[in-house]
């Protein structure tokens, strides 16, 4: 297993997972998982079912562990409670029943209503903020107008105007399209949040100092970017071999 | 004490309502027409636990004291809460916070023992009391005899019986296809 | 969430969110109070007059729109069995005005604008200590959960109809029920973690 | 543009798509298109919103054309699903679209109605199948307690049970890990029905010897799909290297 490169880099470890045993249901995704988590930029890769959702709602606090324990900033993750929006920030996996507005602009003013903006104001700087991402046009666009993958982008949109201090992206890069990609891949880069990415694609994550490799619910690997995708490329090329030859 | 997860889950229900209100009424001479609507109050009884219940029908109610006409049938405003149904109304919520509290009392782990509960919950609060406060608005509003009007109710009770049934075959399924639903808002999430 | 909400601009998308709600909410009333078949006949053509008039922005809804239509006809049907024609009428005209500016405000009316109205015409009852915000946000939720309602049914026809060949009907209503209990807890998920608390 | 590679290999063209305009809501996806589709294996590329989904929901009769004619092996393509169930299927982009049924075993099962086969006698051909892929366990999985990926594993393996003679799959790539791509680009070759198949993952269409990258609605190119996906990479650097530069 790589060795973990630990760079604290906001001072103390921003997020901390301590033994934590999570059940959903029936499954038991995690038991005994312990980490902490204060790299600027971290992937988090692995198998589809290995538990990197799961993980990302237990950051945030929406999911509470049966035992052990999740802090962000000192903080009890799922008590984070009315600071939550200032501070912790998730696009999730399916860029549909994250969209709550009909239109592009009420939905990233969302973004700006815990801050106490008043609503008409909030819509006016989402426009300015369309405007300045050459997306103009998009500001009274129906969401339900929109392709699988703008609806994707309108994610991250929502996400960056709201601006939150840690940012989770569940599999953002899935839907776009590569110029897509490309500019996600630069706005993350240039975020001065902590950014956490889950994803399939690993190119994207392999110029970060640590990418975690989940394989069914436990640190299969953790280290720099490049030394743990090319530990799960070869072990997913060693599996796809024997795969092949048992397919008939 | 009203989080933003209640808020989503309380608006769905009162949304089922105004759904099951655009499925046509049966109009009854008595002033009280027969609705898919009283289903609404025994699911939300069943699937969102006593005080989510409760406010999911308060706050469909205040939706159609607003005007709008959600009622079945396309009716809304002050008006409908004067009329010989009013009753039934107000028992509403009553019912979906009964039909709540009997179901957190009762035995959920298995499709098949959520499913009797919610049976059996629903009766309680959905059929008994709705039932309960409608015969005293009938008493009251339409100036009925309290035997006129518990005869009257009677109409309604081979029918409730049926959104019983009902109730039970989605609670059911719910439990078959998300295990992990909180029968009776026991949990939070 | 899915919306029907339409961008293709009609005259109706530039009058006030208020006025259009004080319409709805008129009618709810009227409808209500009386029992004029005439009357009721009046405002079921205007009801049809306005939505026809939206054109194009229509097409999100049609299926909608059908169904309400068969659902008309249908208690229709039913009270001319039962000898009851006037009641009939009474049930037919009310229902299809209701549903079709209900329609109608959904297809031209932004979250953020009913948002605005909700909140200044309940403001008064932050008097009683309300909390009127929530209210209105809850009530906004309620409208846009019910619009969910027939986008997640439509979605489920479709793919019913593609895979076997036949209209879903009442054998869609557990996973209608299951898709929207997903739904509304992943909205509640976003909530959380946009609103707060 | 990269000449037309036609091989019609079903003898007549499978599919048919004449001087189509396509309005959806406000927007004009396509108007004027025409294209006949009849190699055993195509691909389907371009930017988000360029009219991928929007092509598939003509080919499957979802969406019925304004003008022009859209014809699968001569049928009207709306009023094929009714006409002959078994012919088209479709992989949706967003799984929680596709699925109907709260169990993975009903799931598959529903995809055996249109034969005409009895319920029980469907489920339990749906746990053989299940279990001839090793997925035994998954036969009485709720769907809600499956990952993003493994739900769209299930709206592969839907496909697949129900075996219609042309297969839409629309980004059937975007949420699976590693070895499941590998595992579909397999099943995929081995099919001996038609196959579409739309993706932002271009080494998997590469091989195919007809790829179509579509562009705002316009087919862009068309041809072999070493030679299209390398044309529509060409542009795709070009374009965010532009992009780069007015990043600030
Ligand atoms: N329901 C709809 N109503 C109106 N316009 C729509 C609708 N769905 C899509 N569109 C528009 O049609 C165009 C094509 O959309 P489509 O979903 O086909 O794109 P796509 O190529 O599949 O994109 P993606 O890669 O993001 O999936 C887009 O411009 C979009 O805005
Ligand atoms: N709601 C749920 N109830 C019960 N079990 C669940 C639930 N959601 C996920 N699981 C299980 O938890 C495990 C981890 O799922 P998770 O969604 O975290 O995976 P993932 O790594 O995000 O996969 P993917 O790459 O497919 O998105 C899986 O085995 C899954 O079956
Ligand atoms: O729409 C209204 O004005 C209120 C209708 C109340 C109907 C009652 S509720 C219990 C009973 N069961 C029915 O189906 N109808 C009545
Ligand atoms: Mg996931
Ligand atoms: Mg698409």
């Amino acid at each position: 297993m790589p060795p973990v490169a630990s760079q604290p880099a906001f001072g103390s470890a921003l997020l901390q997972i301590r033994g934590v045993t999570l059940q959903r249901g029936a499954n038991t995704v995690f038991s005994g998982l312990t980490l902490e988590l204060s790299e600027p930029r971290i992937g988090l890769i692995g198998d589809n079912g290995a538990g990197k959702s799961s993980l990302f709602r237990l950051l945030c606090g929406l999911d509470v562990p049966q035992t052990g324990s999740v802090t962000v900033r000192g903080l009890e993750a799922h008590s984070v409670s009315r600071k939550r929006p200032g501070l912790v920030g998730m696009m999730f996996q399916n860029p549909d029943e994250q969209i709550i507005f009909p239109t592009v602009a009420e939905e990233l003013a969302l973004g700006l209503s815990p801050s106490g903006m008043p609503r008409r104001e909030a819509i006016a700087q989402a426009r300015l903020f369309l405007a300045s991402r050459n997306l103009a046009h998009w500001a009274d666009s129906a969401i339900g107008a929109l392709s699988h993958g703008q609806r994707q982008h309108v994610c991250w949109l929502a996400l960056m105007i709201a601006s939150p201090e840690l940012l989770l992206l569940d599999e953002p890069f899935a839907s776009l399209d590569q110029p897509g990609q490309a500019l996600l891949g630069m706005d993350i880069a240039k975020a001065r949040q902590q950014v956490i990415v889950s994803t399939h694609l690993l190119e994207h994550v392999r110029p970060f100092e640590r990418v975690i490799w989940l394989e069914r619910g436990q640190v299969r690997a953790d280290g720099p970017g490049d030394q743990v995708c090319a530990a799960y490329q070869a072990d997913v090329a060693a599996r796809i071999a024997s795969q092949a030859l048992s397919y008939h | 004490m009203n989080s933003s997860r209640s808020l989503a889950l309380i608006s769905l229900f009162a949304a089922l309502l105004a759904v099951f209100g655009l499925i046509p009424k049966i109009d009854l001479p008595l002033g009280v027409p027969i609705t898919l609507q009283t289903l609404g109050v025994m699911l939300a009884g069943c699937l969102l636990g006593p005080k989510r219940a409760l406010q999911a029908l308060l706050l469909f109610l205040v939706a159609v004291a607003l005007g709008l006409p959600l009622l079945s049938g396309g009716r809304g405003g002050l008006g409908v809460f004067m009329a010989p149904s009013a009753g039934y109304l107000i028992g509403w919520p009553l019912g979906a916070l009964v039909t709540g509290w009997v179901m957190t009392t009762l035995p959920s782990a298995t499709p098949r023992s959520a499913a009797i509960s919610a049976f059996v919950a629903s009766l309680a609060g959905g059929l008994l009391v709705v039932h309960v406060a409608g015969v005293v608005g009938l008493v009251n509003i339409a100036n009925l005899s309290w035997t006129q009007a518990t005869f009257g109710t009677l109409v309604f009770v081979p029918g409730d019986l049926l959104k019983c049934a009902v109730c039970a075959i989605v609670v059911h399924t719910v439990a078959r296809g998300l295990p992990d639903w909180n029968f009776g808002g026991r949990a939070l999430k | 969430m899915g919306s029907l909400y339409s961008e293709h601009r009609t005259w109706l998308h530039g009058v006030p969110a208020a006025i259009k709600l004080l319409l709805f909410a008129l009618l709810g009333t009227a409808q209500y109070a009386t029992h004029n078949i005439t009357l009721l006949a009046v405002g079921a053509t205007a009801s049809v007059l306005l939505f026809v008039s939206l054109g194009k922005a229509i097409w999100t809804a049609r299926k909608l729109v059908a169904s309400v239509i068969l659902a008309s006809l249908l208690i229709l049907l039913f009270h001319l069995f039962m000898q009851q024609a006037a009641l009939g009428w009474l049930s037919t005209l009310r229902l299809l005005s209701a549903s079709l500016l209900g329609i109608a405000l959904t297809l031209t009316t932004r979250t953020a604008e009913l948002l605005d109205v909700l909140e200044r015409l309940l403001s008064p009852l932050q008097r009683l200590g309300l909390k009127t915000e929530r209210l209105a946000l809850q009530l906004a939720m309620m409208l846009r959960f019910t619009e969910h309602f027939f986008v997640v049914w439509k979605r489920l026809d479709d793919a019913h109809r593609l895979r076997t060949g036949k209209a879903g009907g009442i054998s869609l209503l557990a996973p209608l029920t299951i898709h929207m209990l997903t739904s509304a807890r992943r909205v509640a998920d976003t909530l959380e973690m946009r609103m707060g608390e």
